[in-house]
Order: structure tokens, then sequence, then C-alpha cells
């Protein structure tokens, strides 16, 4: 075998501590190499004409780079060789830049070890074996899990493209949280209005199929071809018979046994409802753990009234398996939640803001419902206790977020915001009343958002005070804010009629399980990760599982809505080529060897391991061997390292070249 | 051995999503770390099989890190997992047969920890300069050398001529 | 206090400078703890309290619940933060770390996790340390009467107590109402409780008090 | 909780220098509750006192040495649980213990000071612990009347739940413990605001203006939730809130009495002992049972 | 004695099982294996206190040549299984080398076995697995003989002696199992007898790479011994026949001990000891302990 060994001095990056003349000169006597040369620049132009040439010129098998990180130039450095000729894998890169040069001072200490990594990596070339990248077909069809604003975009977004959608809400009704919002800042526009026409066209798109009140239970294979399990749950209301009259809500006998989540649980729904009026779709559901007919077996008032006979309590959840190409996650966001917890949860509650027993120290999003127009007060302000109109209200931020003895650190981005939002929308329908807010810092980055804080200090007159408040008493119907304003070093208490908290955007409850069923990694709080967080945003790092929305991070509808168009972006590339090219990083099983235990069934994390039956000539099964699809193996090689009797090797990395590498140490 | 001017040697099995990355990210950094630590890149922390840190004994190696990515930021889901298992189990085995924790330590690091990447390797280094050589396992390996020059050689017999070249 | 004079901003940013030993520890990379800087008051609170006092971002919380907040010069956040910035004397000269009553509601609600009730203590022991004029003399010594009296008897002998604080405050008047009452309900005894080991509690106290 | 386990635990007795003078009452009711409840504890030989609050405050390897005397010398008894009635007192001997646990340097410090190696996990129980561990059934079994008329405050004043990260046994914020206790005597507790507030008592004696203004706002929200009488489990804290409602008189004129009894004088009562026995006739307060009951009803 | 031989009869006969795995007498404290096929020869077996072999290795051993053999008979075989056996046929079964279905156990109240042949069976003879066992009835059986009996006293040397070795110095455990391994002349009998051990190639017979040196050396010996427990840990179901095997008394059951120890004190698992528990190896949990990682 002849090898071709290239320095490069990365300009002065790597030549400025490794004598990269000497590594090269040294190279040069290796058994096996041919040729062994430095240059300036390996990566530019002239450079990858030096190695072509060589390579030409030598008749090189296989070639070995001293320049930056794989990761920068693995891919520039592979199709200069297959440009000349030699298979793209008899390419190693020793990282003679990021972890030689960059890192070391000593110029003695780092050239001996750049020999070392160069040698490491000819010893490894000198095994490597020809390989050749696999291709894929491409399913064209896309799912999206989560109908709140993110997944309405990037599913509306794909199948404009032309391509098909599977939307799958959890919820009897697409909207997510924004559809519980009175208004937006900082325009203070309305939020139904503007996300009422998006859901419609959802609902009515040729290309969409939308399944609400189902979830993703189960995602097999791999990007391009994806097979997912959704459960749909029985509504017990056929849909498509029914008109959504919305005579069974009317006549439920039921009316105060189940709070209404759409509205925070800051009023009442009936055993049988719609979430909201503008729901898609308009159709009811029958909530099994208070209704009448399904806890004592009477009842059915729903079933007469139907004119349509759209009522079926016998419906039984279903179960439909979607081949898919890719996948967008768009799961969203819920708020912190101040109540008690047990000891060994992550999120710790509020004991001094009462856990909650406080029945007018409300969350964000009550305090949304609480000014929506449709909401349960019909937009006037009236607190939750007593339906009094609250005259002092009191704001607190960070409230969870940057908390780091509550289980969080990060901050929630949105909550200076919507605060100043909800301050203002306070005082614009109480003239009377006073506003306060307690905040740490202000974070008002984006178009028009400082501006808009200030408004409300300025035009609306809400107080801001600086400190976070220590304790909330209740007193005579009034709540006791005891505070600290920094600025003025003066406790501060006020006699609040009601308080806001501004709690954290947290993860959804199953986010965890959810990214175990579509097997992506998350962070220590639960959102899921992305693939770079630079340069890759919306990949997540399995192969054709996107992100949008707040489930990645606290996000505002703007940057929502722009996540998911690069979701949907991203998704439509994918789709556009009919096949798809992978690297031929796979393990193989040696089935001479194998022994059958299986334990590489058991380890692989992508299902990619099937039972093989070995037949003897009488067509006779006489052992069970493993064997890896080669389309669904991600090449990760924990199979290789569990292996017993070592029968499986992982192309590119085979333990043959690792050992190789070991031995030049 | 003189042991003023005795470095250790240490060698670093790396997953090529965290560890590697982070370890990019040290240089991009310009973090400053003991030169003694090689490293080999495997796919996965998942995939480093014992018999590779025996392997790295028997070549001299004085320490051994193997670095994934952290619990559930494995890019295979579940890779580090299994590996976690694992090197408790072989841990706890090289412990008792006499081996010093120290001599074989693991670690967490991402793709963005790029200082931790370099605190860790000081680290690592430190311990192993404060344990010294690893005598008990390189007068097996003296012993083994003596004794069956050929087979030693098997495979890095070129290795080892070359080596005398260039030190 | 006044931060905008020259005097006091040159003090501000000369807590800042690196002593010279910090450049040739440097080149060690390894120990990255706290004791390497070790070059300023927030550095030797951070090392005895075994946190650091820049976890500290300021958000008040414990000012917010401090039950004697009202009795105080300046806030508790702001001792921290005088701390932080290396204005010591300002901070050590406070009423503040000397009304703190150590009820730990500060630690309990912090958002940092941050022990200011403990960082309280440092900043006493540290101004006891430096000499620094206390300005809640009473409460000094008061402490100072009540650790005596651990000492000479190895607990606390109320009686002695009160006649050492007084005879240190001249507050004579204090407590003449109640004292009787306790005297009377059998409360207050007249002689104190030696407990047997009395000179290895004042061995500890000897051996403490080197500093 | 083990609660087979817990109750035939032996506990060491560390009283605290007020268990001595200005809380005798609380000793002596302890004592008689928990012989009542079958439990026994043996004091700790030659204790010291803890150093709170004043050494920790001026001189924290004094105070930490200090407790740790204490808890060497459970240890050489051969004790492994021990009892702190005291809240001040059980804060510095659990807080020592975390230093000494966690600060290998203060740990050879102390140990050096003491002239002695800890080995041994000594556990320190609070009184509210210890009623857990003893179980609040034993309470109801070994109930003779129902305090039916009493309408607690339960006050847990600052040092009893805190740090949060090291009392487990109940929530620093809304803790919940003592009213389970108390509710088992029978008696009704109310919800207040000032449960874990504190009321001062480090400065007793050198700022009393300060304490009278805490402990009288403490005993306000307690009236004013419609209490009739308070509990606490502290002896400083009953200290400030009994003998210095005298003073308090002086400041505010208006102020009237208001009982505050030891946790351990409550289930004294309930358990059918009368006041005097439990020495509640030595509070500054007078407190009788009897009063509190309406005429026509009968006493259990 | 006389059940067992009619059953193993009756199951030859009706062709359930094509073979009878068993004990047969040697000597008055000896038996060997033997495996029967013919009904007439059912009369040789037995099952008493010097019944050690573990015949759970056969299992995966000989079924394939009998499988091979038998193309019109049935593949089920029966073995005689002490208890503890029993467990090594749960693992070879959550291991996919037999199936539940295809395996007829025939299993005994046991109160113990000798050290080894030769020995009286008493309290100071016991086999060290017996001391402290917990499974005097088996786990998982299809017919089960014999009384119950209590189990002779006895102390528990060999977890002394891991716990001796465990109060050792680092350089004197390694000086320790350097003796220790010094003597293996690599005869690889712990591997033939090892129930476990059923790879058709095992990893030290590799050579493309050499993952093991086979010379008996030192370093070789090392790396075959740490390998050896490494792979049985979280398997092993402390049968001691390794142990019993080795003709050089290389003390192998101590390192399978101290990782079923391991095993049952970090993870609570027990090796072979359930078919509803998924295995050690080859399951994960999130919360597995952390603190090795940096």
């Amino acid at each position: 075998m002849k090898i071709g060994v290239f320095i490069c001095h990365c300009g002065e990056n790597i030549s400025s501590t490794v004598d990269c003349p000497r590594v090269a000169k040294i190279c040069e006597s290796y058994p096996g190499v041919e040729y062994s040369v430095d240059y300036k620049y390996m990566c530019s132009d002239p450079g990858q004409n030096l190695i072509r040439e060589a390579i030409q010129l030598y008749k090189l098998d296989a070639i070995v780079i001293g320049s930056c990180s794989p990761h920068m130039h693995e891919r520039t450095f592979r199709n200069a060789a297959f440009s000349a000729g030699i298979n793209p894998f008899m390419v190693e890169i020793a990282n003679l830049r990021e972890h030689c040069s960059w890192v070391h001072d000593d110029i003695e200490s780092s050239t001996l070890k750049a020999i070392e990594l160069v040698r490491m990596a000819i010893e490894k070339v000198k095994r490597d074996k020809p390989l050749s990248k696999i291709n894929v077909p491409v399913t064209k069809r896309v799912l999206v899990i989560g109908g709140g604003i993110a997944g309405i975009q990037a599913a509306l977004d794909v199948a404009n493209a032309g391509y098909e959608v599977v939307l799958v809400e959890k919820e009897p009704s697409i909207g997510g949280h924004m559809s519980q919002l009175s208004e937006t800042f900082p325009t203070l526009d309305c939020s139904q209005c503007i996300l009422t026409p998006r859901m419609v066209e959802v609902h009515q798109h040729p290309k969409i199929k939308l399944l609400t009140y189902s979830e993703v239970v189960k995602v097999e294979g791999f990007i391009g071809n994806f097979k997912v399990t959704i459960k749909k749950k029985a509504r017990h209301i056929n849909e498509d018979l029914c008109s959504g009259c919305g005579m069974c809500i009317s006549k439920c006998p039921i009316k105060k046994k189940a709070y209404n989540s759409f509205e925070e649980d800051l009023a009442f729904r009936s055993a049988v409802y719609i979430p909201f009026s503008q729901a898609i779709p308009n159709i009811p559901v029958i909530d099994e753990t208070v209704c009448t007919y399904f806890q004592t077996g009477k009842c059915g008032m729903c079933l007469k009234v139907c004119d349509r006979g759209a009522i079926n309590f016998d419906q039984k959840d279903t179960v439909m398996v979607a081949d898919i190409g890719a996948i967008i996650v768009a799961t969203g966001y819920k708020l912190y939640d101040i109540e008690r917890k047990s000891a060994d949860l992550k999120y710790k509650g509020y004991g001094e803001y009462g856990y909650g027993k406080y029945r007018d120290v409300i969350d964000g999003l009550q305090f949304e419902r609480i000014a929506s127009a449709s909401g349960p007060t019909s937009g006037e302000m009236k607190r939750p206790s007593d339906g009094k109109e609250p005259k002092k209200i009191v704001f607190i931020q960070c409230v969870g977020s940057r908390d780091d003895s509550k289980g969080i650190s990060y901050c929630s981005k949105i909550c200076c915001m919507y605060t100043a939002k909800q301050a203002m929308l306070y005082r614009h329908k109480v003239h009377d009343g006073e506003a306060y807010v307690f905040y740490m810092d202000i974070r008002a980055g984006g178009k028009m958002y400082e501006e808009f804080v200030r408004r409300a200090i300025e035009e609306d007159k809400v107080k801001y005070i600086r400190g976070r408040v220590s304790r909330i008493y209740e007193e005579n119907g009034k709540y006791i804010v005891k505070g600290e304003d920094t600025i003025a070093g003066m406790p501060v208490e006020i006699d609040a009629d009601m308080v806001v908290l501004a709690t954290a955007m947290i993860p959804q409850d199953n986010a965890p399980a959810l990214a175990r069923t579509i097997g992506i990694p998350y962070d220590k709080y639960g959102f899921f990760n992305e693939s770079h967080p630079k340069l890759k945003p919306v990949e997540s790092t399995t192969a054709g599982v996107f992100l949008a929305g707040a489930c990645q991070s606290p996000k505002d509808i703007p940057e929502s809505v722009a996540m998911a168009s690069a979701a949907a972006c991203k998704t439509i590339i994918l789709l556009s080529s009919d096949t798809l090219e992978r690297e031929p990083v796979v393990a193989k099983v040696n089935e001479d060897l194998c022994a059958g235990c299986f334990y590489c069934q058991k380890v692989c994390p992508f299902g990619a391991v099937e039972v093989k039956d070995v037949k003897d000539i009488n067509g006779i099964v006489y052992k069970e061997v493993a064997f890896i699809n080669q389309g669904v193996c991600q090449g990760c090689g924990t199979c290789t390292a569990t292996c017993l009797s070592k029968s499986i090797e992982l192309s590119g990395f085979n333990n043959e070249e690792i050992f190789a590498e070991i031995a030049a140490l | 051995m003189d042991n003023q001017k005795w470095e250790p040697k240490i060698v670093a099995f790396v997953c090529n999503w965290c560890t590697y990355t982070g370890a990019d990210l040290a240089g991009t950094s310009r973090m400053k770390y003991p030169a003694n630590t090689k490293m080999i890149r495997v796919m996965c922390s998942g995939s480093v099989d014992p018999v590779f840190i025996l392997k790295a004994f028997e070549r001299g190696a004085d320490g051994i890190l193997v670095s994934g990515c952290h619990p559930n930021d494995c890019h295979y889901n579940a890779g580090n997992f299994h590996a976690r298992r694992r090197w408790d189990f072989f841990h706890e085995l090289l412990d008792f047969i006499g081996i010093e924790k120290g001599r074989l330590q693991f670690s967490w690091i991402s793709a963005s920890e790029g200082k931790k990447f370099a605190d860790v390797v000081s680290k690592v280094t430190k311990d192993i300069k404060a344990m010294g050589p690893f005598t008990n396992y390189q007068k097996m390996n003296s012993e083994f050398t003596a004794l069956f020059p050929e087979e030693a050689n098997a495979d890095s017999e070129i290795i080892n001529q070359i080596k005398e070249t260039v030190l | 206090m006044s931060v905008n004079t020259l005097k006091e901003t040159n003090k501000l940013l000369a807590s800042f400078v690196p002593p010279a030993s910090f450049t040739d520890e440097e080149q060690e990379p390894l120990n990255t703890s706290v004791q390497l800087h070790r070059h300023n008051i927030a550095d030797e609170i951070s090392e005895r309290t075994f946190q650091d006092v820049s976890l500290c971002y300021q958000c008040g919380k414990c000012s917010s619940g401090c039950p004697v907040r009202y009795y105080m010069d300046i806030a508790p956040n702001k001792v921290v933060r005088l701390i932080q910035l290396g204005f010591y004397e300002e901070a050590l000269k406070s009423s503040t770390p000397w009304l703190c009553a150590g009820c730990q509601t500060c630690s309990a609600r912090c958002p940092k996790e941050f022990d200011l009730a403990k960082f309280m203590d440092a900043v006493r022991e540290i101004a006891i340390e430096k000499g620094i004029e206390v300005k809640e003399k009473n409460i000094l010594k008061f402490h100072k009467a009540f650790l005596d009296q651990i000492k000479s008897h190895g607990r606390s002998y109320e009686a002695g107590l009160v006649a050492e604080y007084k005879m240190k405050t001249l507050d004579l008047l204090q407590d003449v109402d109640s004292a009787p009452g306790m005297y009377l309900k059998g409360k207050l005894a007249i002689l104190p409780h030696n407990i047997k080991d009395r000179k290895g509690v004042k061995s500890i106290f000897k051996k403490t008090s080197g500093k | 909780m083990n609660l087979l386990k817990e109750v035939f635990m032996k506990y060491g007795y560390f009283p605290g220098c007020s268990q001595t003078g200005s809380a005798k009452e609380y000793d002596i009711s302890l004592r008689k509750v928990i012989e009542k409840l079958g439990v026994s504890f043996d004091e700790i030989e030659d204790w010291s006192c803890c150093g709170a609050t004043s050494a920790h405050v001026t001189n924290h390897k004094l105070s930490t040495a200090l407790a740790m005397r204490n808890i060497m010398l459970a240890e050489q008894q051969g004790m492994e649980n021990i009892i702190a009635p005291c809240a001040a007192c059980y804060n510095r001997l659990i807080m020592s213990q975390f230093e000494i646990a966690n600060h290998s340097g203060i740990r050879k410090e102390t140990e050096e000071l003491l002239s002695a190696s800890f080995q041994k996990d000594v556990k320190v129980f609070n009184v509210l612990e210890l009623f857990l561990n003893i179980g609040i059934d034993k309470i109801i079994e070994n109930r003779k009347r129902e305090l039916n008329d009493l309408k607690v405050a339960c006050y847990y004043g600052c040092l009893l739940v805190r740090p949060s990260g090291l009392t487990k046994f109940d929530d620093a914020e809304q803790p919940e413990s003592m009213e389970k206790i108390a509710e088992a005597t029978g008696a009704k507790t109310i919800d207040w605001n000032y449960k874990v507030e504190c009321c001062g008592a480090a400065h007793s004696i050198a700022r009393r203006d300060i304490v009278v203004d805490l402990s009288k706002k403490i005993l306000d929200d307690a009236k004013y939730h419609g209490a009739n009488v308070m509990i606490v489990a502290c002896p400083m804290c009953h200290t400030n809130l009994d003998m210095r409602q005298r003073v308090m008189k002086r400041t505010y004129p208006e102020h009237e009495d208001f009982p505050v009894l030891y946790i351990t004088e409550l289930i004294g009562l309930a358990l059918g002992m009368d006041e005097k026995e439990l020495g509640i006739d030595l509070h500054f307060i007078d407190f009788n049972y009897k009063d509190l009951v309406p005429e026509n009803s009968g006493v259990g | 004695m006389k059940e067992l031989r009619e059953h193993a009869k009756e199951l030859l006969e009706k062709g359930e099982v094509s073979a009878v795995i068993g004990y047969s007498q040697v000597s008055e404290k000896r038996t060997k294996p033997i495996i029967v096929t013919d009904p007439q020869d059912t009369d040789q077996l037995v099952f008493n206190e010097y019944c050690l072999n573990n015949l759970a290795v056969y299992l995966t051993k000989a079924r394939i040549k009998v499988s091979c053999r038998t193309k019109d008979k049935t593949l089920k075989l029966a073995v005689t299984a002490k208890p503890c056996d029993v467990h090594s046929v749960v693992a070879l079964i959550q291991e996919n080398q037999i199936h539940r279905e295809d395996i007829h156990i025939i299993s005994f109240n046991c109160h113990g076995v000798a050290k080894d042949f030769g020995f009286e069976f008493s309290g100071d003879n016991i086999a060290s697995k017996c001391i402290n066992c917990e499974t005097h009835k088996p786990l998982y059986f299809d017919k089960i003989f014999g009384e119950e009996k209590e189990t002779p006293k006895a102390s528990d040397d060999a977890m002394e002696r891991i716990q001796e070795i465990e109060r050792m110095s680092h350089q004197e455990r390694f000086e320790f199992f350097k003796n220790e391994f010094d003597k293996c002349i690599k005869c690889y009998a712990c591997r033939a007898v090892c129930p476990l051990c059923y790879c058709q190639r095992c990893i030290t017979d590799k050579t493309i790479p050499r993952w093991i040196e086979s010379s008996s050396h030192m370093r070789g010996n090392f790396a075959w011994n740490i390998v050896r427990a490494f792979h049985l840990s979280g398997r092993c179901t402390g049968c001691g026949e390794c142990e019993r095997a080795c003709p050089v008394d290389i003390p192998l059951s101590l390192l399978n001990r101290r990782m079923a120890i391991k095993a049952k004190k970090s993870f609570s698992y027990v090796s072979g000891r359930s078919l509803e528990t998924p295995t050690l190896v080859g399951s994960f949990n999130e919360k597995d302990n952390d603190e090795l990682f940096m």
C-alpha cells in the first residue's frame, strides 16, 4: 500500500507551534509512506491540486492529512481524493490544529505530539477498507408533532410546497397557547384574530391530514423512511357525522364538575365540550372521567339531542401507522407551576408565594384569559376569588426563571415583554388602578420591544420596582407583597388586590418521553437539543428530525414562526430528492461467529438488529444470528463493544483500525 | 526511568459528536492543556470496548480517559447509558484487581464544553503525574517483550522501529 | 457613601488589579479553585464561607424578606454588593451585619442558593479581626458577655450574662422588669451550672481566639 | 419512614442552656410527655453550650468546635440519635455536622481542637421530628382528653425548618408537621402568615425594641386569624413571645395578653396532665385550658 | 431416584424429549454427567449431594449435535438441574441460546452439594455457593423431586476472602492477583465448563485483530482473566464450576462473586433469577449511578 502524507501549516495556525517540515520529513521514512509533504494551505485550491497530483504521480492508495479537525475539512479532502481516483474513505485526518497546535505552547512537545497523531492516522489508514455510500429512498410525507403556532406554520409551509403533511395534536383542537392569549406584544393586536385564519387554512388544506386528540406513540425507521404509530384517542363523537351544532354541549347536565383547561381552570366546562369557540376542528369531545354515562351508565342526554346521531359511546382509541420521510417536532411549552411538589421533583414550587393557595395569585396565562374578550370574565378585569375589580395589581417577573434554587437557571425570555403588555392592558381596562412590576432586569431585545416597555412606564404609568419579592401574605382580602426596591435601597410592601406571577416557560411534561420515542436528545430541563447551537439551530441530532418553536427553548411568537418556517424549509430540501446518500459507517455481523445472544439487539438504540435464521442443508434452522439493517443502523458501534464474541465490526472504525491506533501510540 | 523527565502517556477515547467536538472547541478557544493526552476518535462512548483499555495499558499507557456525551444528549440516544453501566462494572473490576481508580477515568463533555475538556484533561494529567508511571503493567510489558519479541512486535514492529528514529 | 469621588473610583479599580503573584501561577493551569487569585475581600469571604460571593446577582430577595430590614442602615444585598466591589470598609462599618438575626430567611429563599446568613457571619468575623468600629456596640457586647459565660462555666448562665452585659453597657435599668419575674418563677438560677470539663471548653476558646 | 424502627430508637438528649433556666417548663413537659409515650432518653453527660448565636456570629471556628464538642460527647457515650429541643441548638448542631461532613479542612481543624475524631454519624432530631418518629397515632392512642376548644397557631420560627436543604422533615415555607401533631391533640389549627417569620430572639437583650416589634407582629397575625393560643417548639421563641409581652405593653398599650405554649405542653394537656404538672404556671402569660371551655360543655 | 428414572423414561418413550442430560454415579462420592437418549439407560440416572456439575453447559453444546443428528425427532431436551443450575438455564433462555419451550427442566429440592468429588458432604465440606444459598427450591421447573432438608451451616470463607482483599492496598491486590494469574496455563477449562461461555469463537481465539495474547505469559493471562470476569459480570449465576475446573486453582469465583455483589448493590440485579426482568447487560436506567463520570 502506498500512502501519501500531507501536512498543512494552516497559515501559521499549525506551523507556529508545530514544526511542519519536520513532521513531513519524519513521515517520509515511515514504512508504507510513499510521499510526504507540507504546504501552507492544504484546503486551498493549490493545496488540493497538490494532493490530486501526488495521488496520480505516486499512484497512492490512501492519504493522511495533518490539518484541522475532521469536522472542518474531512469532506473537502475526501472529495479531492475521490476526484483523483481513490476511494474517499481511504482518507484519514490527523487533527493537528484544534487538538495540538492551538492548545499547546511548547514547540518541541507539540511537534512530537503531532508526529504521534499523524502516525496513528497512518496506521489507521493502512487498515482502512474502501467503502461506498449507502443510498436510501425518501418517503415524501412529513409528520408535524404539535398544532400550536409553530406546528401550524411548519405544516402550512411544507404543504404549500406540495408535500403531504400529517399534523398531530394531543388536544382536541389546534391553536396551542397562542389561542389563549388576549393581545400580543408589541403591537397589541388580537391574538385569535391573527391565528384563526391560519387554523382554518390548515383544516381546509388538501395536503394536510389533521389528527387532533392524537399522540405519537412509536417512531421506527430512519431519515426518509420513518414508520410512525399514532394513537387517535376516542372522542366518542363520530367526526364524519358531527356538524358542530353544539346542541350536546348545551344540554349536557354536567356543568361544574370539570375545570376548563383552556380557561386555565378559571371556569368550568361540561362533560361534552369544545375547548373554545373557534376550535379547529369544531367537534366536541366527551370527557369520560366526568361524564355521567361513563361513570354510572345512565344519562345519555347528548345521544338524545344529537339529530345527526354522531354520539358514539362505544368508540375506541384507534391506532394508525404512517410512512413518513421527515419529522418536525413543535410540541411547545408549559408554564412553571408554583404548587407544592414532592421533594424529589426537580422543580420545587413557591412556598413563599403560597404554593398556589391564594386564589388571586395567578400566572400569566390566567391573566391572559381574564383579559381576553372571549375569556371567563368577557374581558372585564375581575379577580378570581370574589369577582371584584382589582384596584392594585402586582406583577412579579422571573418566577421560576433564573432561580437556581427552584430548579431553573435560564431566562424565559418572553416574560419581560408579556408582563409589560399585561400591565398595560390592565391600565387600559382599569383607569384608576395601580400596576406595579417587580423585575430583576428588563430584557427587551427585539424590534420595538424596548420602546414597548418604555411606553408601559411612560404612558401607562406602570411602576417598575427592581427587586425580587420575598413573600406574599394574605391579610383581609389583600395580598401583602413584601419586596425591596434595590435601586432606592428601601423595603417595599404593597397591599395588592391581585398578583400575577410571570412564571417560567418549561418543557411539556411528556417532552423527555416523546424525545425517547422519537430518538432525539434533550437537555437537563427537557428542552430538545439542536444539532449545533449556531449553525444547525433547527435540526435535531437525529437525521430527518427537525425542531420548531418553544420545545427547543423559550421563544416568542415571531421567533417560533421563523423557526417553524426554517424547519419546513429544511424538510422541503430533504424531500426534494428521491434518494438520500448516507455515510457508510454502519455495523456488520460476521454470521459464522455470531453466537446469537442478541445483546446487540438489546443495546441498539435504533432497532437496527434483526433475527436471521441460519439453515443447514436440509433447511432446518440450526441457529439464529443477528443481522443489522444497513438502512437503519446509524453507526454508533455500541453493539460492537457489547458483542461478547466480537462478531460485529463497525465499518470505518473497526476494531483492527482502533487497535492499530492504540499500537501506534 | 528518569522521574524528572518522565511524562505520562495518556490515551483518551472520545466520542465523535460531543467530546471530540468539545476538544475542537477548546482548540478554537485556544485553551491550553498538557500535551500528554492523545485522542482516539470513536463514534460513540458506547463503542469503546474494555479490551481497548487493556490494549492501551499493554502499549504502555499510564492513564486512560473515556469521554462521551452527557446522559440524554447522546447523538445515538442511548449509547452512553450502556457505556455507563459497562464502565461502572469494569472500573470496579480493575479496582478489585489492584489497578487504582485514577488510572482509568471517565467524563461527560458536551460539544459546547471546551473549557471542561481542557479542565478534565488537565486534571487527568495531574492525577496520573501524581500516581507516577504505571510500573505494575509496564513491568509485565517489558517481561513480555523480552520473552516473546515476535509476538510483541507482531503488529508494532515497524512502529517501534520508527519510534527509535524519531526520538 | 459617595461612590463618585475620585478616591473611591480609584479604589474600585484597584481592587480588580491582580497581585504580582498571579502571573506566576498562571502557568500552572491545573488549579482553577478560588484560592489561586486571592487578592481581595470578596475572595477572602468566598474562601471562608465556601461559596463564591460573585454568585449574588443582586435581585434583592434577601432584603425583601429580612425581618429586621427596617432597622438596618443599608440593605443586606447592598452589603454583598459592596463586598463584591471591594468597598469593604463601608460594608463592615454598617449596622446591617450586626442587626442580622441569623434567621436564615434570606438563605432559604435565595434564588442563587447563596447562604447570606453565613456570609454575614464571615463579615462580622472579619470586622472583629480587623478591629473595625462596630455600629451596634451593644450587640457585640452582648455576644462577648454571652461567650464569657460559656468560657467560664461551659454553659450559659443567665444571671451572670445579664450582670456582665449591664456592666459592659451601663444600661442598668433594662430588664429590671423581667428579671425578678424570672427569679420568682425559678427560672433565673442564682448560681451558675458549671460543667465538669470547663478546662476543655476554655482551651477551645483559647485556641480559636488566636487570630 | 420506618415507624417501628424509629419508635424503639434510643435517644440521647441535648437539652441546651435554656432548658436549665428560662425554659425550665419545656424541659419538664418534654420529659413527662415522652415518658407517657413510652420513649426514654439519656442526657448527654457534661454537655456544654452549643454557642448559638453569639459564637457563630463572631467566630466561626469557635462555633463549630462548641457544637461539635457535644456531638463528640454523644458519639463517645454511644448515642446514635440525639434530641435537641431548642431550634437554635438544633440548627447549630446540624449546620456544624454539615460543614464537618463537607469541608475536610474544617473537619481536621475541629478534630484537632477537640482532640477527637468523628467516626459515626450522629443524627440530630428536633422535637417535631421526635414526635413524627414516635408517631402521631401514638399521641391519639394515649389521648385522655380532646382539646377541642383550642384554636392553635403553630409557630415554627425561623431556625426549625432551615436551612431547607438540611431539614428535610418539612417544607421551609409552608410547613405542616406541627399542625399534624397539634391536631392529634384534638385542637384545631389555623392557617396564618407568620409561621416561619423570625421573632428576633438573637437581639432579645441588646435590641429589645426590635424584638418587641417583631413579636407583636407575629402575635397579632395569629390573633387576627382566629387563634386563641400559640404553640412553639423553641425556648428562644417562647421567651420572646411570652416574657416580652409585658414590655410590649409599654410600646403598644393596646396589646392584650396572648398565651404561648410549648408543643410538649399542649401534648401533655391532651395526655391528661394538668397545667401545674407541665409547668405552664411558670409562664408570664397565664393559661388555663378550663378558661377556654364554654361553660355548658364538660371537660373530657 | 426411582421417580426420576421413571419420569425420564416416560419422557423418552413418549418422544417428548430427544435426550435427558443427567448424572450417573461413578463411585460413592463421585458422579459424572451422562446424556441419555435410550429409555433403557435411564436407570443410570441419579441425584444426590455429589452431583456437582452444572449440566446447563451441555444445553448449548450438546444441542447443536443432537439437533443436527435428529432431523425427524423433536429438538426438545430434558435437563436435570439443581436449583442453582436453573439460574444458568434462565440466563441461557434470556440470552436466546435456548427457548423455554425446547427445554424440560427436571429439578430438585436441594440442600447443598459437596465442595468437590471425594469429600464427605457435611458442614465442613459444603460447596461455597451453597452456604448462603437462597434458592433451595428451583425458581423454574417442569418436574420437581426430592424432599426439603436443612442445609448444613458453615462460614462463608469466600466472602471473607473478598473482604480481606478489599482491605489490601492496590499494590498488594495487584501482587495477589498477579501471583494467582501467573499460574494460568490457558487451558480454558474455566471457559469449557461455563454454561454462559457459549460463543463458538471466543474473543481470545480471534486473531485479526488479536484481542488477547494467547501465549501463557503474565500479560496475556492478566488480560484473559480480566476479560473473562468482565464478560461474565452481570451474567454469571455463581455456579462456581470455573473455579472447580481450574487445574491450577486460581480463585476465579472471587472475581465472579465480587462482580455479582456489584450487580446486586448497584443495580439490585441477580443473574438468572427471573425470566421477566431485563438482563443487566443490554439494558440501562437513566438513573444509573453517574458518580464515575466527571
